[in-house]
């Protein structure tokens, strides 16, 4: 069974200049990011790496579309570990994922503990993403719990793949967002590029789509085309907007790309035979007459010094010390 | 005087109204059963979950997250062990953040055998739970303890785990809590649910007042001279029991409740294995990578040659379950008669 | 949210006399037994109590249905701890029930070691129930999968309750029987008393129908009277039939009534409030003329006084021993 | 010579072609990658599961019960942790139904550090395992072992547990697997899958034979009659290099692979114990509630009155994680460095 490639066609009005302009500076800054963490690892500055080239059109979205800040009333993000142009979308600045490729003690998501794209953020409610698949699903109705006893329209925002959907834990999202007795205010997200490692997701998905799966539960549900860049924010400002509102859940399925195949593990090699969104966004500036491909190239070249000297700053700072080990096993809060 | 269910959901009523505890929930926690032992009874935070344990703890995860306090419910801690990875989660969730989130929230459930429980309602969870960084794990032996360690769990910024011995949730303490009445039918009257038709009901809660036992410290339930018993949830009052026994017998046993398992009161087990020179260890969890082997560890480790005798372990049987018949149980895990032998055989022991 | 209370009327032909009567006759037979160990619990004769009554048409329906034997050829069950109608239509001895419940050496499930109901026939390929809710939807797709490489019709039965299709495993249920890779031929049922313990499943539900969850993963699925014993019957007829032609998954959701609540920790008395199978059953049989009262009444004496004979034996049979906690850990087979 | 993930590899094909296994399968274990460290390339009996390792679990059981015999692989031991419920179950079914049941099935996962695989690609697995009744569970340290216990796990009537310490995976063997080819290179044309396209590929299996490792039987690695060193998986070549450096330092330790965990070789222990009269375990995993405490404890239980010092256990530290950074990994699970102080220290302790 194969999936078809384009679920959804945009035909709403196209997004103004000024947001596409703002979206494509990041996607760059997003993509140049993840290509130098993967520079990183090839030269022997990092151990792993793991990130999000090829879902920017769709993460750079959600990040302009979050409500940011910390605490109930604001949205909370419980994301896995493609997720980078997310951050940078909320204004995250790039150095801290090289610090963390680099596993350096400057590393603000982890101290040099944890791989790539590894993201924790409590001032802007960035819950840590963790490398086992999918359990963020099952914590994520706790935040959305809290949200809606709160008040106000701070939502939850989940993010996985496609194959981690076969764990249980996706299955526990829905049946806790759902509850008749509380249903949550939360827009849960499967970035579907159709594989999981090196399987495949052709054999292992009995759905059509997995955001049918959430039809049982009386969800909204939607599969669109997060390549392309005005799809995804125009669908995802909408479901938004839904569950900001309605407090209720939303099941979204975005169809994205895998341009550098799963991970450093899978040799990190720029893959051709998929769609690649920022040439999609890029066209796009061109036809339209947004922006000309010598103004486009500034914008990468200017992104590219700019990481390139921060990976160099990075490279230079110390690794954390053996005895920190024994920091943060319990809160130093009170 | 209050049971140690009783005890429990006073020291919840407490922490309701003065810890800021958000949500007390779990398969049944709510009304109209208000918990399969009685425990969360007319509780006003309390509510029903789904019948999934991962959804239980990641949500309690997510609910400390978001500025809540969670006290979650595991019905059975025979049925938390499709979990362990998410309670390992709550445990590394402030280390692998380097120190940005943690997680107050606290994770309840029963544990042991003597009940006639069967395979699947008589395990401990002692021994797993030792062997997961970064939770703190408390397990009471009697009412007033259970109040004033839910109090200090309550209070605490990182996950713990309570312990619940189903064995003694029943029993009566010798001990008040502070702010319960006199009189126990009064009690009863006041916080139990009645039978039948409970949804007018509301509990009438006494003027309860902070209690707290710190957790990480130990109580000497007997002072004793010549062996060190070390124990902590149902074999506790065994052992207690036992040392009451045997001193008829000229055995002058010192028995500890340990109460917290992890951090635990070194200082104190130290400080009695130092004087006695034997120490034994009771638990009922199975015997092999068991928290009391830990114990017999640190103790070689660091009282090696204060010893007059091997310190020992008495502890549940490296079986796969508690079996429903009596004969089984009884076999399988340590009773009264199982604990006054080990203590006589170390008290006998010449070195 | 409330639900129908019957979601489907039997229009096909009736069954047949001979059918009818000896269906009666399991399930009188089914519903003493468990009446039986009820009683026993009260008189102190055992320490817990768990079954089935109020389940006995759907159940002995499928026990009648099944096609029994050892290994790949013939239909596995993955049961619940409710199932004991199914097992006595298969052709067991209501003995076994009751010495499980006194907790003997000679019980043939678990020599006295589990509680009442936690069936296993490895002869007939009766997978054992064991106590943690859901665990047998993780296990059945394995069975399933065996019998799908070894040809021939037999097929897999799992059942449980409703609220347990909250655990995940329920979904890894759907997600391993409709992989498009092997697509399993296994019968998934849920029969929905519509509680868990004290928990009411309005609140606790967003799906309309526990079927329903089936239905992405393209199978069929169905919700059914389950308390309406010709329905019961043509119904897992048509859906036993279905799978085991088509190699396929189907979903079956079955409404049965819980007629002594969950289990004697509620105290196990019968309840009023509940369309009672049996009662229905007997309904139609006068009505059509198949049996009369009088001859109703003798089954139930029949029944009744042989299980009381056998639990008078039971009751006698010692316990096992002490050392025999030592047996078993390991396989004895070569 | 065979690396370990060869010598597994050419096990399970000689598992499928004599003794009867019928599945292999878990996530990305069948084609095209044949496993994330190579191990099950080229067999014929490999498919990939969803991602679901509580299905993984439940499915092997379920072919298990259906008279196949399947070998499970969850991708790394981090990710089993969901599933503890499903391996007890597994472990007790046998038990729970007085025999009615036995599962045939063996699971195999990667343990340990060594990888710089940062919190969730670090873990051990043995304490947790060897708290489960019902299993055996096995940890080769070299090819040729892993060869033969794997061979051993999957003529077993019951579940086994097959750790793969992955710093080991691609290491050369000292001894030949019995039937592969001479030539290194000449094996790794014949079973490693190709670059590029592997589609069309088919491994060529060499004429492998019969081995067997028993379970439950360890190994002497090296004699020495001063200090007993007792490790598995990725410290046990830590511990043989550690002994030969400390021979020119005029310390004999005697080393034991103890390769089987449950059942273990006891009686291999007890005898070089009695000849030394002191003995350090060596493991990775935390420290807490480890399978070297339970060592220790039946070492002071049967075996005190022939110790000389207090036994030793040198463990990983009890942290929620082992950090990425290599500073991190280093001070947080024994290394060489640590194995050398620790067997000095034993050695030149005075009783
Ligand atoms: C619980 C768990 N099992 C296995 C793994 C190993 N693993 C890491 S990524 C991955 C595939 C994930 O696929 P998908 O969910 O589609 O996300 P994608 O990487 O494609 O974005 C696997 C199996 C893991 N990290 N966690
Ligand atoms: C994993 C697990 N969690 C909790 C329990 C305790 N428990 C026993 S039965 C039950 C309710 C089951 O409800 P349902 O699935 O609807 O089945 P029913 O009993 O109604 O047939 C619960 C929570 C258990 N046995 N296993
Ligand atoms: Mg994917
Ligand atoms: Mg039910």
């Amino acid at each position: 069974m194969s999936r078809p490639a384009l679920v959804e066609k945009p035909e709403r009005a196209p997004l103004d200049r000024e947001l596409l302009v703002r979206m494509h500076d990041l996607m760059v800054e997003a993509r140049v990011l993840e290509e130098r963490l993967i520079q990183m690892y090839k030269a022997g500055h990092g151990f792993f790496w793991i990130g999000g080239p090829g879902e920017e059109a769709f993460n750079v979205s959600l990040g302009l579309l979050m409500k940011k800040g910390q605490g109930p009333a604001f949205d909370y993000l419980h994301a896995h570990y493609r997720q980078s142009a997310t951050l940078l979308a909320l204004g995250e600045e790039p150095i801290g994922a090289l610090r963390q490729m680099k596993n350096t003690a400057t590393d603000p998501y982890s101290g040099g503990r944890n791989f790539a794209g590894h993201f924790s953020k409590r001032s802007w409610n960035i819950a840590p993403a963790s490398s086992p698949i999918e359990v963020q699903y099952a914590v994520a109705p706790g935040t959305a719990l809290v949200q809606k006893r709160h008040g106000g329209d701070g939502i939850t925002i989940v993010t996985g793949g496609d194959a981690g959907t076969a764990e249980g834990d996706f299955a526990s999202c829905l049946v806790w967002s759902s509850r008749p007795a509380n249903p949550l205010p939360i827009l849960i997200i499967v970035t579907n590029n159709k594989w999981g490692i090196s399987t495949a997701s052709d054999g292992q998905h009995g759905e059509k789509h997995v955001a049918d799966r959430g039809k049982a539960f009386g969800m909204r549900t939607k599969t669109i085309d997060g390549n392309d860049p005005e799809t995804a924010y125009l669908e995802l400002k909408e479901a938004i907007a839904y569950v900001r509102k309605e407090r209720k859940p939303f099941l979204l399925e975005a169809n994205v790309s895998r341009l550098y195949g799963h991970s450093s593990a899978s040799g990190a090699n720029f893959v051709t035979d998929e769609v690649d969104c920022l040439k999609v966004m890029e066209e796009r500036l061109e036809q339209r007459g947004i922006m000309t491909r010598a103004q486009m190239d500034a914008v990468r070249t200017r992104w590219t010094e700019a990481i390139a000297e921060m990976a160099r700053q990075a490279r230079e700072e110390p690794l954390p010390a053996p005895e920190t080990i024994w920091n943060h096993i319990y809160s130093e809060r009170k | 005087m209050a049971n140690m269910a009783q005890a429990i959901r006073m020291a919840l009523h407490y922490a309701e109204e003065n810890l800021g505890v958000t949500d007390i929930f779990g398969e049944d926690v709510g009304p109209p059963l208000g918990g399969v032992f009685t425990v969360t009874q007319g509780l006003k935070t309390t509510w029903n979950s789904p019948l999934d344990e991962r959804g239980i703890i990641g949500v309690a995860m997510g609910i400390a997250m978001a500025g809540g306090r969670p006290v979650a419910e595991i019905q059975f801690c025979d049925y938390v062990y499709n979990t362990i990875d998410l309670l390992k989660l709550a445990g590394n969730t402030c280390w692998s953040t380097h120190g940005d989130w943690n997680l107050p929230m606290v994770v309840k459930t029963p544990v042991g055998s003597g009940i006639r429980g069967s395979i699947y309602h008589s395990h401990s969870f002692d021994a797993t739970m030792t062997h997961i960084p970064g939770w703190k794990v408390v397990i009471p032996s009697n009412p007033l303890d259970a109040y004033g360690l839910m109090i200090s769990a309550c209070r605490e910024q990182d996950p713990v785990m309570y312990l619940e011995p189903k064995a003694l949730l029943r029993i009566k303490g010798e001990e008040r809590i502070p702010g319960e009445p006199d009189d126990d039918r009064l009690l009863s009257k006041m916080i139990d649910a009645p039978l039948g038709d409970r949804s007018k009901w509301k509990a009438q809660w006494p003027e309860l007042q902070a209690y707290e036992v710190p957790i990480g410290k130990g109580k000497i339930v007997r002072p004793g001279s010549q062996v060190t018993v070390v124990s902590y949830g149902r074999t506790l009052p065994l052992c207690a029991k036992a040392a009451e026994t045997l001193a008829a017998e000229g055995i002058d046993a010192e028995v500890i409740d340990l109460r917290s398992l992890w951090p635990y009161d070194w200082e104190m087990i130290r400080a009695s294995v130092e004087k006695t020179g034997k120490v034994l260890y009771v638990n009922e969890d199975t015997e092999v990578t068991n928290f009391g082997e830990h114990l017999i560890r640190r103790t070689v480790d660091e009282l090696f040659y204060h010893l007059n005798a091997a310190p020992k372990l008495l502890a549940g049987k490296f079986l796969p379950g508690i079996g429903l018949a009596d004969t089984l149980e009884m076999a399988s895990v340590p009773q009264l008669g199982d604990i006054l032998d080990a203590i006589r055989k170390l008290a006998a022991e010449q070195p």
